[in-house]
């Protein structure tokens, strides 16, 4: 094991409480992550001593309110390594991100008959924005196909994406089958067909090293509750250029530069997009949050994550009757584990783990075409993050043999 | 307190019947209601015969968890033969019971096996599970109803 | 003086602090208000105790977070007599819920020639949307005049509106004029005219009881912000036939019932208008402020903030050389204070208040149509809370003569 | 602390310069540069007449603060008669100074009055105010000197 974060583990105080009378083992990552006291303490620091509204104030609160705000987007800038902090826009989430790419950026590049390209393993929120553009502008949307693996086929992308293509927009990392897409790769083929290419990172920016620039992605949009920020906080980053023609989703104070009564002149990129008062609390405790996973070290959290992967993926392989989905291979599988046993309800699974003190999902995961096309209608899933331990996997697996047994036996007795 | 709290849940009243489903298929040329359970993607079809005010049929399909097919099958058990009226009386006391609201005994009676499932509501998240086929069938009377009046 | 309320103060750690070497006197409330510890503690409390995704999970903390989630959302409704839970939707400010008004609900009903009305008094984020939605669908924007007492004209308001109206949207209450329009004769007269009244009560719920069933105001928009709560959140209220036919503006996780590969569908309100993860602690935080207000009673804020106001505008009015815009009744004027001192640019005014500890704002507000009606750029602001002292507003009223006396000072020195 | 902590940033040079503002009026037929500060609503027009990569006229209109008033007032002493490139430079230099930064002494010498102008950094709020007349006339010098080359 290359780096034991589980210490880490002592920051996050809500870890360590019963539920059902058993040791919480909370492995609902991919949906939120938990806050470390850091983050919980930046907030009530803010409200305790600085609150007050942004960018419109003389006073000395408004001057300090203004400061750490603007301060959390060069941190945010300098974490996924964008050149510029007027590249950064608060958004409520990677929802917000992608809804205002779809609703203003690429309505105004996406014309009939053009061609928006997808993926199968796509979240809702990277899926219904677009095809509300499709139906409004008479495009059309189209799907990449998977491998066998539950891997983006590449081959496939090839195929969709072409001189028809305007824009491509791909998960990063998916938050059911626990795969990593290459980003990078469908980048530079959009771009080869004069397509932009948009990342929804949001199961990537909490787990690995981001660099946008290098990457080369138009847009790329995440979350901050799922990287220890609080709710509410989301990230749009767009190459400065883009930004520049982008129009603005939502209109009115903070945003213009001066309005009367029959026009408005908006400010410049990232403000023009902020309309009305932000989330200040959210963005300055989302500055907290990057202070604290580069205190660690995004590469260490990715390396720590791989190696509960390699300890976790082969046990949980090794229960009878389970169905791992996505690939088989730990090396090709993040820390996050949709799964099945046969015969028993994922619903029913998450509700025994609950018993024990487990924290999974079960359902659709807000990707029904995905389940759709794995002829499912639901998984269970276990999300890990880095102050998860070695042995809460070990539970999960114990627990998951323990959850077979109930269910069979269950069975029998009523027969 | 560990998977033995799991015996409340899954009675054999309720894991007989997700095993081995009451009622479960498709009454022909009948108005059927559609029903999805957004959280897990489950989703229900109801079909009801109803002549006279009286249901003289019902039936689901659909996949689902324990405690929704359980409860889906326990419906049909329910509420076969009741007068419309009567029948979404007791979708209504269900409704209450599974909220954790405490019901009259009368109701308690008629609603029969389907109170065993009132324990759900010490499980607030499979509250919506136990709740679907009811619902569903509720929407379907409702529409029913009305055209008899 | 009917209660003093201002031994609320304690509650109210950042009030406590030194500022420049003076007290802090914290007069900018109308453009965030500070935050009780109250509810500080109740986001701390929800991160070390609770914190999950809402509405998708089966764990025992998911379903804490979306039972106290919608518990809010509760509490929101009877805040405001809303007589229906399902028609209060969480948005991230009155901005926002003012845009997703104007980009779907208005946009579906206003058509090419229709009429939107607004007043002159409006905040940039019920200007703004309407002349993009007036611009999109060729709609004439008017504007309802002003007395010269800076009330709502409403003769101007009969003349204005008219059969050809669609959308009336109007300030509740004013966050510079300090007036309070008389939304329910509005609602009544846009509604003799098959118009719907939006009512931006963004300074109107934090100060007053809210009956929006009284009113019979088609949409009410507000701001947590402004009433004790965390940034980022905020509330659209709509009468549920009206939210039942309004087009979701965002699209995504949580928001839906099902989706296909080509096509979805939507839960029913308030949930369709929620797309992506919301602002959990926000929301919850949001109910633990107004648990806070309803201790100390809106009857009772209203009757402290018209005693403040009592004593305050006379001696304001006093000052030789000041103009305090809108009413001069103190009976007709919220506690918040728009003024000018002759000669001395406002941010001036401002920097030096500060130097005194004084919080006040400086600028147009927002509101730049109604500067340029007022033959203005900009005012200083001094907005009273219930937490503020008559002793605060005599501080501010003997340090805006110093103000006075340094700038002349100042200036005849360099003669 | 109170008002006494205000004459370090009133200066007599810049009320002064507020008061009586130089170089306080249109230049007709030449390029300008409109600029608003969105904070306050105040806003400027800059006005420049280029010959030879040499400024031989700049002014200002609009309304403001003492500040920024000043501070154009001033901006248009220092920058007149300067070559483009050397004027930019000295915009360039006073922006740093504004935001805090240290500059090199001679810069302080040629910014001249303007270097008064640094104690703004202390009033952070302030620095757009003192910083607005800089930006539009390089935004000005900016165009005028690409047209040069
Ligand atoms: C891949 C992916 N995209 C988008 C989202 C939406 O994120 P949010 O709910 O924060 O908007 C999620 C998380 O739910 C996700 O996993
Ligand atoms: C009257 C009025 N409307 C709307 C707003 C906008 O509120 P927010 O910035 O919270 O969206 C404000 C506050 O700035 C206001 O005073």
């Amino acid at each position: 094991m290359t780096q034991n974060l589980s210490e880490y583990r002592k920051d996050f105080p809500i870890l360590n409480q019963k539920v059902n009378g058993e040791d919480l083992v909370y492995l609902d990552n991919a949906a939120t992550t938990q806050k470390p006291i850091q983050v919980i303490d930046k907030i009530s620091h803010y409200y305790l001593n600085d609150n007050a509204n942004v960018h419109r104030g003389v006073h000395t609160l408004a001057e300090r309110a203004t400061k750490q705000f603007e301060e959390a987007r060069d941190k945010v800038a300098k974490f996924i390594n964008a050149s510029d902090q007027h590249s950064i826009v608060y958004t409520r989430s990677t929802t917000e991100s992608l809804n205002w790419i779809a609703s203003t950026f690429a309505d105004q590049v996406v014309n009939e008959g053009d061609e928006i390209v997808i993926s199968e393993m796509e979240h809702h929120s990277n899926i219904v924005p677009w095809q509300q553009l499709a139906k409004r502008k008479h495009a059309v949307l189209k799907y990449i196909q998977l491998t066998s693996d539950g891997e983006l086929d590449l081959q496939s992308a090839e195929d969709t994406i072409t001189a028809k293509t305007k824009i491509v927009s791909i998960a990063h990392a998916s938050n059911v089958l626990g795969v990593v897409n290459p980003i990078k790769e469908l980048a530079k083929l959009a771009h080869k067909n004069g397509a932009y290419l948009i990342a929804d990172g949001a199961q990537a920016a909490p787990h690995m090293p981001i660099d946008v620039s290098d990457l080369d992605v138009d847009f790329y949009a995440f979350s901050g509750h799922k990287m220890l920020a609080p709710t509410g906080i989301g990230i749009l980053y767009g190459k400065p250029e883009l930004l520049k023609i982008m129009r603005p989703a939502q209109f009115g104070g903070e945003m213009i530069s001066s309005v009367h009564e029959q026009t408005a002149e908006f400010k410049e990129s990232p403000w023009k997009f902020e309309a009305g008062t932000p989330n200040i609390s959210g963005a300055i405790a989302l500055g907290a949050a990057i202070d604290y996973l580069n205190k660690i070290g995004m590469k260490n959290i990715q390396a720590y994550e791989h190696d509960l992967t390699e300890e976790i993926l082969p046990k949980l392989l090794k229960i009878d009757g389970i169905k791992v989905y996505g690939p088989q291979d730990p090396n090709k599988h993040t820390a996050t584990f949709a799964f099945n046993l046969k015969g028993i309800h994922p619903h029913d699974v998450a509700t025994a783990l609950d018993m024990n003190g487990i924290a999974v999902r079960a359902g659709h995961h807000c990707a029904q075409p995905l389940m759709d096309y794995l002829n499912l209608t639901a998984t269970a899933r276990a999300s890990f993050y880095f102050y998860n331990t070695v042995d809460e996997g070990n539970k999960l697996v114990d627990s998951l043999e323990q959850v077979k047994e109930f269910f069979s036996n269950g069975v029998s007795e009523t027969k | 307190m560990g998977l033995a709290k799991l015996n409340e849940l899954y009675k054999a009243v309720i894991l007989d019947n997700a095993n081995y489903p009451q009622n479960k298929r498709e009454i022909e040329n009948v108005p059927k209601f559609h029903m999805d359970n957004p959280t897990c993607g489950d989703s229900i079809d109801v079909f009801s015969k109803v002549s006279d005010g009286v249901i003289d049929d019902i039936a689901f399909t659909g996949s689902g968890c324990t405690i929704s097919q359980a409860s889906a099958s326990i419906m049909t058990t329910v509420i076969k033969g009741k007068k419309i009226k009567k029948a979404r009386q007791l979708i209504s006391d269900f409704s209450q019971l599974i909220q954790g609201k405490k019901i009259s005994d009368k109701a308690m009676d008629e609603l029969g096996d389907a109170a065993v499932i009132g324990v759900v509501a010490e499980f607030p998240a499979r509250i919506k599970c136990a709740a679907l086929a009811w619902h569903a069938a509720d929407e379907l009377l409702n529409k029913e109803g009305g055209k008899d009046d």
